[in-house]
């Protein structure tokens, strides 16, 4: 790469803001990226509005770091734009790479979600028939809010990807890497996952761990967890033997399972499934009835396999090369 | 005429899959609409295979095995046992009816069991119409 | 991945697949598939022209991979992989797509089954594209055995495997050789002395340079796999108690069975009447020569009990097949030493079926004794007699065949012990890693086909460890489990299929939940490295670790769910 | 004819926006409309989801307060099975909420707000910023901020393990303890947060009280507004963050209600308009009386400067110092001009501060008696906190099995929405009118008005997140006829 300067974009679509932080929590570095780098867009800390975008030559960013789900119209119609623009198009973070939380949201419908946040909650004004129209009209005008997809979507389903920064949030010290990685030019090839390791998370958790039989299933609450030993020998579900290494073992170290939100090992491909798979493997019973109690302790048992990554389950992804 | 459904079935080769040829060499009928893989043990099959194959398109996906204490393996079948109420369970909350997933033990020697279990499902799939997994996807794909 | 070059081949089976199936159909939907270099139909696929046709292809066209679809695998492909093999082709760059058993002969509709077998080659085509090349591996097989137990059929083995050529390690759990047969008199039904059988035996067994024999001695843990195991035994033969571990190639599991306790039937008032013993009390009266009640009186009325513990709701659901012949040789023996004794014998059924039992039976009901039968589950119940009475004891039973209560006296009472699993069945089961049946005997990796070998290679079962059986049964067991052995051994290394899991390294991450899936226990931990990885071996490619690793890093080869899933797209697209 | 003024993105501020403003011919702001363009559905989507994983599945509401959603949700799970909890678990996680208080007030204050006063409105928006306020205070303050937020984020992590997006609260307590060795880790770092709180009021005495013209756009500016406050208070009615009863007091300083979180329905309702996602709380007993201030208006600000102004005295020494100087400087208590929230931001720091001061000196703090496995499920709980950007209310109820069954949820910047709307409309006709053209500099100021909210709408738009870039269209005769973008 010549001297001129690193051209960059940072967007979140359908998120929260946790990936900007992780941003911000590589702390000093922040501002040796602004000497390596044009920040030519970033809402969240930075003026600079859609226009700019629209301005810019095909290409002419050599990063976007796209954070979010895409939920809505606008949130495609940007990351379209983004695509256009950049070299070097990045999902980062769990959602824009799996879906995240919001793609739990792809376990109930569009209609049930409205129906819930405008008609259900129990603080509405008493009466209320009112729902968010997409055109209304008011003196002078009209307004217009963005079409609420039937359903949540990765980045990659909408668009071409070149890499994938998985996380909820990136670990700060990954997104340095990954950045500096860029700045160095050194980049393994496209559609690779950058900023995590090549195993699953047990590698780099440092619980004992034996052979694997359970006979009950406990949820966090009602056990006291042994901080020394693995946690699905505990009976206490940990995602980790199917959730990639790379985020510092967060939150087995907090004392709580992990929930998979660095996203599957290199050659899984449906994360929730595969966690099923073991799980349901080192069951210890042969007998229908016991098994049926003993799985019985893991109630809605989706939301834990698939917590980050519904809209990338086999079941959901609108994308498969 | 009435929606014709696919059935993908996961047959173990020492009991289930002879059982099926046995079906054969007996000349005993059953419906077309089962396409069989075969794999060496029912603990071979991945939940990842049953959602692939709903996801392509399949209406039902079944999975055949010796029955409990025959595995040729001593205890394969049973770690197929073990996945299934957790996949149905995942299944469901992915809005896709139970009976389109199945469970069944078939010996070698069952042909006759096997045609009937086929004959069985094919008719309640039929009943049940077409999965909304694969017509899903496409709808959602529509209104962007 | 290079384009792959792939040849498909319909069979008509004379008219067994194409009454049914358009063949023709198959093979233009199948010509349009990708990678796919030519296809043909033929009339017997499976036929020497057959499959030189396809050897022809593959210089033809230069293929690299071929589908037959034709009938199933489990009939041809051996065969198939023959001709792929013959045609210079890796055997597993071969598919085949079952159109007859699973379609032409059970559907009749023609387009209907067209379509399906359309579709099930094309799954075929698809997954070959994905298919490996597989070579099988060969390990080194180490020619010594261990023989766990020093009975009959421990010893029988062992000096099999030594007049064979090859070391043996024989191990005792106790401080002598000969196990039960030890303890036996005479034998039925020829009635030749046990002493002899044995003697003869043992010290050719401690003569042998082949046969290390270990007394005071028991395995402590056993690792690896068939051809290259590692034994650790503590011995206390000879000098202080030690550990030693040494290689082995294969084990004989030789060790016995245990007598059922007599004193679980309170009835029968064992270790309180003085004069009621069991069946191996009674050999021990009749190796000394004295056959007389606890004060020394020669017994003017004898009783022998059958099934003592056996074929019985309570005890043990089995019968132990060698009482009801001693029973009668017992008979026989008091009637030769106290000709004036009534001898009765209390029986349930009369089984005698092995070689010349039945004769031996007729020749026992010759010498006067008095046969009463009595009901499964209804014990006769032993008394004292009041004083008074000729006798020491009376004896209460439902007589079946007269169908009356009748009391019986005895000075002296047989009880037949059966048999039972040992108490240290279940450790030694976990030791080598077999298992065991509802009571505790060895289960045999087929009963009827595969009846000394057991579901992990290398290890034999022989004699009563197995189940309860009589000499010759346990002997040819012994043999048997030898001569797979030899054969083994003979071979000199231990061809591997190609077929069997194996775990990437570079994906592993020690979490350890396929650890114990494995039937075989082929899967080992590496504390060190902290991963796992399979000893193929041991391994028997059922797949069950492959589809339960989290991490993808157990592949199934030849069922990789790259391949699995590649069928599933060609069946439904 | 009317023209439409489009402000889109809202930038610097947490999550999606849109403003539209119309004019009149004669150049006069009809309307103005702020919008909330997107929704996500957490209330939905936690249905039928084991209650005791709401807290760590509700903090992707926001990623800039994910602890505020961490704690109020589990105070509504501890609800659900109870509400025993340890005193130790209680206040570890106040003390955890301090330090996550001080990370946010910086980054917002500095970050977010500063470059509207360090580099000035007008400036150009290509160095009006976070890295403009850098050049413009030099790298060596720019280091020390950069390493006081850092610090905060280390204080959380050290405690609960993880900063963004905790996973450490249980009903019952919390799943890990502090060790005597990790406090002895973190007393240092927060001897630092306590000067660097200092250090923050300086910056904003001499940056922006030391200049007449921006202490005259707090005071006189388009930035005040006649509405009630509310905010979170301890029983002497000195501001509580993390527990306590909700007070809610008028423009004029007298109290119109304390309610605990379980009586929040009585009196908070939620108003929708069908042109936003984002809902408009008020005051219930009140009714809805559309956008209107003063006496009878039933709308409310829940901001830093709403909880000085419910507050009767600060809980801290140093924090009382400062709420003194500050109301004295404005002109009493209660304060409504709006742009003071900037300056309460740093009075709340420096209370957070003082308190962190108070736990490390806590012997009770390193014990092991922070948890207890819950025996019964009650189903039902209503937690409030104070959010940085306003009162926050989760209320989930669930069944005998433990999973969820509803979920309600009443988040900071949604309090705002309204107040927001109005000071919007208020800064536009301000601001733009006949001769006074709408200009990049103009439109800023505009922003400014709910910029001084701290609005947050990836939490707002838990029912829905987003963020627009801002683009003016003025419309005449029908026609474009300009178009202004920064």
């Amino acid at each position: 790469m010549n001297a001129r300067k690193l051209q960059v974009a940072l967007y979140w679509g359908a998120a929260c803001g946790g990936c900007d932080v992780a941003v911000l929590d590589t702390d000093e570095f922040v501002l040796d990226l602004a000497q390596a780098a044009d920040i030519r867009f970033w809402p969240i800390a930075v003026d600079g509005k859609y226009s700019d975008l629209e301005a810019m030559a095909d290409g002419e960013l050599d990063l976007a770091l796209f954070n979010g789900a895409v939920r809505n119209s606008e949130n495609e119609q940007v990351a379209k734009l983004l695509r256009a623009k950049s070299r070097i198009l990045v999902a980062f973070g769990s959602c824009a790479h799996l879906g995240g939380i919001p793609g739990l949201a792809n376990l109930t419908s569009k209609d049930d979600i409205l129906a819930t946040v405008y008609l259900g909650n129990p603080s509405l004004e008493p009466g209320n028939q009112t729902l968010p129209q997409p055109r209304t009209a008011v003196n002078g005008g009209a307004l217009e809010i963005p079409t609420f997809y039937r359903r949540v979507y990765r980045l990659s389903d909408v668009v071409d990807v070149d890499y994938f920064v998985p996380g909820c949030p990136p670990a700060p010290a990954q997104v340095k890497a990954v950045l500096l990685a860029v700045v160095g030019g050194q980049l393994p090839p496209r559609r690779s996952v950058l900023g995590a390791g090549e195993r699953a998370l047990c590698d780099e958790c440092p619980r004992a761990k034996s052979e694997k039989k359970v006979k009950r299933f406990y949820r966090p609450h009602q056990v006291v967890q042994d901080p020394q030993r693995c946690l699905l020998e505990q009976g206490i579900l940990c995602m980790g033997p199917a959730t990639r290494s790379g985020c510092g073992v967060r939150c087995p170290n907090s004392n709580q399972g992990c929930r998979g939100c660095y996203g599957p090992p290199p050659d899984v491909r449906d994360q929730g499934a595969r966690f099923l798979s073991a799980l349901a493997s080192i069951v210890d019973s042969k007998d229908p009835t016991e098994i049926e109690e003993i799985l019985a302790g893991l109630p809605d048992f989706a939301s834990f396999a698939y917590r980050f990554s519904v809209p990338a389950s086999s079941l959901q992804r609108s994308h498969r090369p | 005429m009435s929606h014709e459904p696919q059935i993908v079935g996961f047959l173990c080769n020492w009991c289930s899959y002879a059982g099926a040829d046995l079906a054969g060499t007996s000349r005993i009928p059953y419906p077309p609409n089962i396409r069989v893989i075969r794999v060496m043990c029912s603990a071979r099959i991945e939940p990842e295979f049953v959602v692939e194959a709903l996801a392509r398109g399949a209406d039902g996906v079944l999975v055949c095995g010796c029955h409990p204490g025959d595995c040729h393996y001593s205890e394969g079948n049973y770690k197929a046992m073990r996945r299934f109420p957790l996949l149905k369970q995942v299944l469901e909350a992915y809005g896709v009816e139970n009976e389109r997933v199945r469970l069944e033990w078939v010996s070698a020697s069952e042909g006759q069991r096997f045609a009937e279990i086929v004959a069985e499902m094919t008719e309640r799939l039929r009943a049940l119409g077409p999965s909304r997994v694969k017509a899903a996807l496409q709808a959602d794909m529509l209104e962007r | 991945m290079a384009e792959p070059k792939i040849g498909v081949f319909i069979c008509s089976c004379g008219t067994n697949i194409s009454h049914v199936v358009d063949t023709e159909a198959v093979r233009e939907q199948a010509l349009v598939l990708p990678g796919v270099e030519t296809a043909r139909t033929y009339r017997y696929m499976c036929s020497n022209p057959g499959q030189e046709m396809i050897g022809a292809a593959v210089r033809e066209h230069g293929l690299d991979r071929v589908v037959v679809a034709a009938c199933s695998p489990r009939m041809h492909e051996r065969t198939f992989r023959g001709a792929c093999r013959a045609a210079g082709l890796n055997p597993y760059l071969f598919e085949m797509a079952n159109i007859r058993e699973q379609c032409s002969w059970v559907h009749a509709d023609r387009p209907a089954a067209t379509l399906k077998a359309t579709a099930l080659t094309r799954a075929a085509v698809f997954r070959v594209a994905r298919n490996e090349p597989l070579d099988g591996l060969t390990a080194e097989m180490c020619p010594t055995t261990l023989v766990l137990g020093g009975g009959i059929a421990g010893l029988t083995a062992a000096l099999e495997l030594a007049e064979g050529g090859y070391p043996v390690v024989l191990v005792e759990r106790s401080d002598r050789l000969g196990g039960n047969l030890a303890r036996v008199d005479l034998t039925a039904p020829y009635l030749d002395s046990a002493r002899d059988l044995l003697t003869e035996r043992i010290t050719r067994v401690r003569r042998h340079h082949n046969i290390t024999v270990m007394l005071h001695s028991q395995l402590k843990a056993l690792s690896g796999f068939v051809g290259n195991f590692t034994a650790t035994v503590q011995t206390a033969d000879g000098e202080a108690p030690r550990t030693i571990a040494f290689r082995l190639g294969n084990v004989v599991v030789a060790t016995g069975y245990r007598e059922f306790d007599a004193s679980r039937i309170t009835h029968y008032g064992w270790g309180k009447l003085p004069n009621v013993v069991t069946s191996f009390e009674f050999e021990r009266m009749l190796r000394s020569g004295r056959i007389e009640t606890k004060d020394g009186r020669p017994p003017r009325y004898a009783a022998i009990i059958h099934c003592v513990g056996s074929r019985s709701r309570e005890f043990h659901g089995y019968c132990s097949r060698v009482c009801c012949m001693t029973a009668l040789k017992y008979a026989q023996e008091i009637k030769s030493a106290v000709p004036d004794c009534y001898v009765s014998d209390l029986y349930i059924d009369m089984h005698a079926f092995g070689k010349g039992c039945e004769d031996f039976y007729k020749r026992g009901s010759e010498a006067k004794t008095l046969f009463l039968m009595y009901g499964k589950n209804e014990h006769p119940v032993i008394r004292r007699a009041p004083p008074g009475d000729d006798c020491e004891m009376l004896i209460e039973v439902d007589e079946q065949l007269s169908g009356e209560r009748i009391e019986i006296p005895a000075d002296l009472v047989v009880l037949m012990v059966g048999m039972e699993a040992r108490e240290d069945s279940a450790e030694v089961a976990h030791l080598v890693n077999i298992s065991q049946d509802k009571d505790g005997w060895f289960i045999e990796s087929h009963p009827k086909l595969d009846p000394v070998a057991t579901t992990t290679e290398g290890i034999y079962i022989a004699g009563t460890c197995a189940a309860p059986k009589d000499i010759p049964d346990t002997v040819a067991q012994a043999r048997a489990a030898a001569g797979r052995i030899l054969a083994r051994i003979a071979r000199g290394r231990i061809e591997i299929d190609g077929v069997f899991a194996e775990v990437h390294e570079e994906r592993c991450s020690g979490c350890r939940i396929c650890n114990e899936l494995c039937p075989y226990s082929a899967i080992e931990f590496d504390s060190e490295k902290r991963r796992s990885h399979v000893i193929a071996a041991a391994c028997k490619a059922c797949g069950a670790c492959a589809a339960a690793c989290p991490s993808g890093a157990v592949k199934a080869r030849h069922f990789t769910s790259e391949q699995v899933l590649a069928q599933v797209e060609g069946l439904l697209s | 004819m009317t023209r439409t003024v489009t402000i889109d993105p809202i930038t610097r501020l947490e999550g999606h926006g849109k403003v539209e403003i119309f004019l009149g011919d004669d150049g006069v702001v009809q309307d103005c409309f702020f919008q909330i363009p997107e929704l996500r559905g957490f209330e939905r989507f936690v249905v039928g989801r084991p209650i005791e994983e709401l807290p760590r599945i509700v903090t992707r509401i926001c990623g800039v307060c994910p602890a505020s959603h961490h704690l109020a949700s589990a105070k509504a799970v501890d609800g659900c099975f109870g509400g025993e909890v340890p005193a130790l678990a209680h206040k570890l996680r106040d003390m955890y909420y301090h330090a996550h208080y001080i990370h946010s007030h910086i980054a917002h204050f500095y970050a977010l707000a500063a470059p509207d006063f360090v580099c000035g409105p007008d400036a150009d928006p290509a160095v009006r910023n976070i890295l403009g306020v850098v050049a413009k205070v030099g790298l060596e303050i720019g280091g020390r901020v950069i390493r006081a937020r850092s610090l905060a984020q280390t204080i959380q992590r050290t405690i609960a393990g993880r900063a963004t997006h905790p996973v450490w609260c249980l009903p019952g307590g919390v799943s890990k303890g502090l060790s005597s060795a990790e406090l002895e880790q973190i007393r240092p770092m927060v001897g630092e947060l306590a000067s660097f709180a200092d250090f923050s009021l300086g910056v904003f005495r001499d940056v922006v009280l030391g200049n007449p013209a921006y202490v005259d756009l707090i005071l006189h500016g388009p930035y005040t507004l006649d509405v009630h406050n509310m905010g979170l208070v301890d029983e002497t009615n000195a501001p509580n963050f993390y527990h306590g009863r909700v007070r809610v007091v008028d423009f004029e300083g007298r109290e119109i209600c304390k309610y605990s979180p379980a009586e929040y329905r009585e009196h908070v309702a939620e108003h929708v308009e069908p042109w936003t996602y984002l809902k408009f709380p008020y005051l219930k007993k009140r009714g809805w009386k559309g956008f209107t201030e003063g006496r009878d208006s039933s709308l409310y600000c829940a901001t830093p400067l709403a909880r000085l102004n419910v507050a009767d005295r600060m809980a801290t020494p140093r924090a009382q110092e400062a709420y003194q100087e500050m109301f004295s400087t404005l002109g009493g208590h209660p304060c409504r001009a709006l742009l003071a929230n900037h300056w309460a931001r740093l009075v709340e720091m420096v209370q957070n501060a003082e308190m962190l001061e108070r736990y490390c000196a806590d012997p009770e703090i390193t014990g092991d008696g922070y948890r207890v496995v819950p025996q019964r499920i009650t189903g039902e709980g209503v937690g409030i906190v104070e959010a940085m950007r306003g009162t926050l209310t989760h209320h989930y109820t669930c069944d005998e099995n433990g999973l969820c069954t509803s979920a309600n949820l009443i988040v900071g910047t949604t309090n705002n929405n309204a107040p927001i709307q109005m000071v919007t409309k208020k800064a536009a006709q301000a601001l733009i009118g006949p001769g006074k053209e709408p200009t990049p500099a103009i439109l800023n100021m505009i922003e400014m008005a709910f910029r001084a909210f701290d609005p947050c709408y990836s939490c707002a738009t838990h029912s829905l997140p987003g963020q627009m870039p801002l683009r003016v269209e003025i419309y005449k005769g029908g026609a474009l006829h300009r178009i202004f973008e920064r």
